[in-house]
């Protein structure tokens, strides 16, 4: 298989998905022209031209609006947002329209759109551009939240994610666009809703998504190497729907958990599932349920001090290490 | 008053010989009043059950404006989307949704147009083109871009129709939209309700401004003018003229209709009275009241005869009870359909619908 | 003691502020000319002026951000969202600006303001009205949450959040303005982060707050009185900070716990306490730990069925049932 | 080059002859041509260094620009405010900040004018009358009305200056915030600085306009102009007269400033020279270089000599390089200090910072 980026295959899918339907387009800043700040969007604009691949001024709120208003008449917009960190000037487009017109139509209307782009700290740009609310999204009824930690993984779910009826906010990271890994050249999807285990283990089951699957694999490795525990690594990759049987399965297994994500710890995604395992799984578990998060700091510039606030691997082990 | 645009006789006079309204039917003027009067029955009706605590959160009127949907609606071909907000029975009758679905959906009834969820702030009817029907207000304003985009995307030979209010106006994304749709020479007509409130809040109060509201899109060089939303000859003249500009050249422009609401800002405003004098209220209703001005042009022109008026108005009153007797009639939703609707995978038992865990309480727990 | 409103208590609670302190003002939509959309200003204009109590266009993002503006230069911004659904349209100056100014500047700026408004459903207004956002503001490290479920904790946390040289979210609810308690006349301040053993207990604690404090209080006396089972209801009253220790204590006593709150389950405040006892008072615990939330879907407007949506004594008792 | 305005020289005499140019003093022109240089000096050195791998993130570069904001330094008296966006240095600098304590923010240390947590985008100095620094496109517009309305609130006679760019007036808080100021008449300059792109998108692609941007204050019926933003004289007379009307009336305005930036978006923008013609670039360097133009027009005043101007440039060279010197040896933030600065209270110990948890995960854990 062929090794390619995080960023080409999310390319892949995006050329993969205008080219089998008329319908999807994509739009945000600087995408067309520009080739996408991040160059996920690179060489679309010159294959599709300017119907297809629309460059926006910097108005968040009316081009998430509009891509909802495009939606609900059955075209399939795929929105950048630069950073995830600017949705909040657009929030309402999202929790307020994407999120509930289906419902408060009684089912009448459809909003198959995807909003896009990277939600991550860890790159020293400052607290306004390092959020991560993934969180905040899925506590939304009517939105789905995947967030892909492989190449592999963002091109299958990005073609399932616009094939969607429903909106789905993709989470991507500025840190992972330039990881390499094997990806199937054609047209594949990956289902929302379903974690793959990334590591099979026997002793602590490691959950987490997005970057802080990396982090825990590495954990995982060292864990296995100095102290002998085998940690199982099981990707969430979507967060609504979650796919709670993976979750339960695992624990069933090892009977000791730790979850693990790069949201600040209050109402985190961890924070849900620590409590679904806490009232689901109780009688599996013969430990506390552990947490290793973001700290609970607005992310800072400092670059060695901006490590620290990220999950890493010795803060991983040093929270597993007091299961045992 | 003087906010109302009072056009002189002359200026009607050259409306009403505006070849849209040269090419009107004597059936479709009729059709007009009809409908004008079917919202304000229905609405009288709506107001006496929410009294009667048949009804749940807020009732907005739109009685006193009912010509400005009236005569959009009458302008709209199968190709054209309208948008509106909260205030949006008006709208949603004069698209041709029936009194009972709307009259169930206030009552809250499983047959009401969005089975119950929506309620008065949320009417919608995509099989009219009438996309909503929204309660935070301007946050339809970028849908009805989205709407255009898709019309122009598609080459369909439409426009949209986007409606907001005069507070609306003052939401940020108002003015995003202004810049976008002119950007991107997206088919739309933006159309202030000016009805000269906000809430309790007089034109005055929110909005800085040179001469008028619409005047905001000279910026973004976009096409505006103000017009007079109580004569259906005078904004049917502007409003066509904007819509062929959307619909032939992709050119948006961004009307002003000054217009009034009788009621408070919805029936919980117990200050109405307060924040405006009697004698404002008296006087639209007897200078501007979209349905007595109607009915007055319409004799005038030998179209309409006290008979027919009265049969028209019975016809209404008739109808608007009737839409009572169905909602009440009609079933609450089930609590089972509580979770139906959020997710159209999963209503539709798609593959995606089914995998993995969608919803994190159950009705079981209830 | 007086008994007085709930509503009047915080407008007593204004009223204090406005003569003790020059630099305190009050901002929002209809809060001046019109007493407020829910009356909870009534009066302040006329004791006050305009220069204290100012009306304001429907631009809740302008009018967010000059609060933050104002309290950057020391002024004192009380500023209300006619509803916090309202948030949204406003959520980057709330985040961004009130959340992480203070932390980006190195700690020279303090933003001492209030954002306060209405945040509940149960009123039949539709999904877009009925946001709950305590949990998405509680999630950002520099904001801090309070949600009062009685007249007397809704005046002192007012006074105390006045007085707070931080920004403080303050959650009210419609539904809870006409209750009626005893209220002294005087200034007090009921300090963030103190929680309020609102019944004292022995078989299971119940952690709330806000209005799900007085659903709880209702479930217990019925667990009493039909099933002798007693439990403790302890009112978080402030969410960030909050009393950990007020909820280890209880359940250290009780070994049982249902959490109950307002929020949709994804990520609410329940899942976080949920995720705190897993992790720090796992074997104090002889059960699973439950919630009792709002059912998982937008607010509907019918009724019949918004009544089922929020946590209901009916429910709480249920759930409780099943851990004895 | 059309967009830059070229003002005749008529007009360029007409505003070295404002009585505000006029009152000048010799020193303080020269002052400002020292502060261009060490803001162009300052940069130069970041941007090395950044290039060596010594910054985190983005570095937005302000050189091209430096009259704006020195010129509007200039004009502030201890009374006026001023805020900005995330291409901060320029004003930083002008307003009396070091080049140390900005260095050192750059570099991410605990000597940084943010303590090394808020970085190239976030500087502050409240002490300086300077509120940052904005990372969010136009999220310190209305932060910048929050500043007028407390000087008139204090009744202290000042007023804001409130910088943004031209692709930030597309973001709806700015015509949220233009109207606000306007109907509460607040004490506040909005000024755009407009150097043509909003990173690699031309104004003309990214905001519908009639003949400027600035004209979009009309709508609220507020004062508007342009300016050629890279000349002193010409922007002080203009910006001088508005910020009087600020300060004495009430009154705010909007000035557009035609300006420039010589590199990238920020440094990472490895397109820069695609978006733009190497003609472009050029042509702003030889007419339009702010300093260049500033030595030429004192050099013809008599006031500078070659000599002067050399050592004015290796004083601020030295500095910038001391700066550097000033970072390098500086030390890291603490990690125990990753949770300060996050609540007042908690760092001031105070009952209320006491009480409660207000931290969910601890450096322990880490
Ligand atoms: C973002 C937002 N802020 C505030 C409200 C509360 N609100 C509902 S309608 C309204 C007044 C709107 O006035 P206008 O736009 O003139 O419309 P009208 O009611 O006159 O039809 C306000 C303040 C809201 N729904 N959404
Ligand atoms: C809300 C938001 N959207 C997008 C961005 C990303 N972004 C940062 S600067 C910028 C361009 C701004 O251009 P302009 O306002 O002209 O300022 P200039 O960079 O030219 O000084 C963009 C799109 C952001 N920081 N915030
Ligand atoms: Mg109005
Ligand atoms: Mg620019």
């Amino acid at each position: 298989m062929p090794l390619i980026t995080y960023r080409t295959a999310l390319n892949q899918a995006f050329a993969e998905e205008l080219s089998r339907d008329e319908s999807v387009f994509l739009m945000g800043e600087e995408v067309a022209q520009y080739n996408g700040a991040y160059k996920v969007t690179e060489g679309l604009w010159e294959r599709f031209g300017s119907k297809r691949i629309i460059d926006t001024p910097i108005s968040e709120a009316a081009f998430l609006g509009l891509g909802v208003g495009a939606a609900m008449m059955g075209l399939r917009p795929v929105i950048e947002l630069m950073f995830w960190s600017f949705a909040y000037v657009g929030f309402d487009q999202i929790i307020n329209n994407a999120g509930c017109i289906r419902y408060m139509s009684g089912g009448l209307i459809n909003i198959p759109m995807v909003i896009r782009g990277p939600a991550n700290g860890g790159t020293s740009v400052g607290a306004t551009h390092s959020h991560t609310p993934e969180n905040l999204l899925a506590s939304t009824p009517g939105l789905k939240v995947v967030a892909p930690a492989t190449p592999y993984d963002a091109k299958g779910l990005m073609i399932a994610s616009i094939r969607d009826q429903d909106t789905v906010c993709f989470m991507e990271n500025t840190l992972l666009y330039g990881n390499i890994g094997e990806v199937p050249e054609g047209s594949y999807s990956i289902p929302l809703g379903v974690a793959d285990i990334k590591r099979e283990g026997t002793d602590v089951s490691f959950i987490a998504h997005g970057r802080a699957v990396l982090t825990a694999l590495e954990a995982a490795e060292m864990l296995q190497e100095e102290y002998g525990i085998s940690a199982e690594v099981v990707d969430l990759r979507s967060i609504r729907p979650l796919d709670e049987e993976a979750i339960f399965t695992s624990i069933a297994k090892t009977h000791r958990v730790v979850l693990i994500d790069e949201n600040k710890p209050f109402c985190g995604v961890s924070a849900q599932i620590a409590s679904m395992i806490a009232e689901q799984a109780f009688d599996e578990l013969d430990a506390p349920i552990l947490r290793v998060t973001a700290l609970d700091a607005p992310a800072i510039y400092s670059m060695p001090l901006e490590k620290l606030q990220l999950p890493t691997a010795e803060r991983i082990i040093q929270k597993t290490l007091t299961l045992f | 008053m003087t906010r109302i645009m009072t056009p002189t006789t002359t200026d009607l006079d050259q409306a009403a010989r505006a070849p849209i309204n040269e090419a009107w039917s004597e059936e479709a003027k009729i059709h007009a009043l009809r409908e004008m009067l079917r919202i304000r029955r229905f609405e009288q009706q709506a107001l006496k059950f929410y009294n009667q605590g048949k009804m749940g959160g807020f009732l907005h009127l739109y009685i006193g404006q009912e010509s400005v949907a009236v005569g959009a609606a009458s302008l709209m071909n199968g190709h054209d989307e309208i948008i509106t907000a909260y205030r949006d029975h008006g709208h949603a009758l004069a698209v041709g949704m029936s009194m009972e679905e709307c009259m169930a959906e206030l009552f809250g009834k499983a047959t009401g147009c969005s089975k119950g969820k929506g309620g008065s702030m949320h009417f919608f009817a995509p099989d009219k083109h009438y996309w909503g029907g929204h309660g935070i207000v301007a946050g339809q304003v970028p849908l009805g871009l989205g709407l255009a985009f898709a019309l122009k995307y598609r080459a369909i030979p439409g426009c949209a129709l986007c409606f907001l209010g005069d507070g609306a106006i003052n939401q940020g994304v108002f003015a995003e939209s202004l810049n976008l749709a002119a950007l991107c020479e997206l088919p739309i007509v933006f159309l202030i309700e000016n009805n000269g409130y906000s809430m309790g809040t007089s034109l005055e109060r929110s909005s800085s401004m040179a001469t008028c509201l619409a005047e905001r899109a000279a910026g973004f060089n976009m096409d505006w003018d103000v017009v007079d939303g109580s004569h259906l000859y005078a904004l049917r003249a502007k409003l066509h003229d904007a819509m062929e500009k959307a619909r032939s050249a992709s050119r948006p422009s961004l009307l002003e209709m000054t217009t009034y609401r009788y009621y408070g800002h919805s029936i919980a405003d117990a200050n109405h009275k307060k924040y405006r004098t009697p004698e404002e209220i008296e006087a639209y209703k007897k200078n501007h009241d979209p349905i007595s001005s109607w009915q007055e042009q319409l004799m005038q022109e030998g179209i309409l005869s006290q008979a027919l008026l009265e049969s028209l108005d019975e016809a209404a009153k008739l109808e608007a009870a009737g839409s009572v007797d169905f909602a009440e009639a009609s079933p609450w939703p089930e609590p089972s359909t509580l979770f139906r609707d959020v997710y159209a995978e999963v209503d539709q038992g798609s593959e995606a619908g089914r995998l993995g865990r969608h919803f994190f309480s159950d009705l079981n727990a209830a």
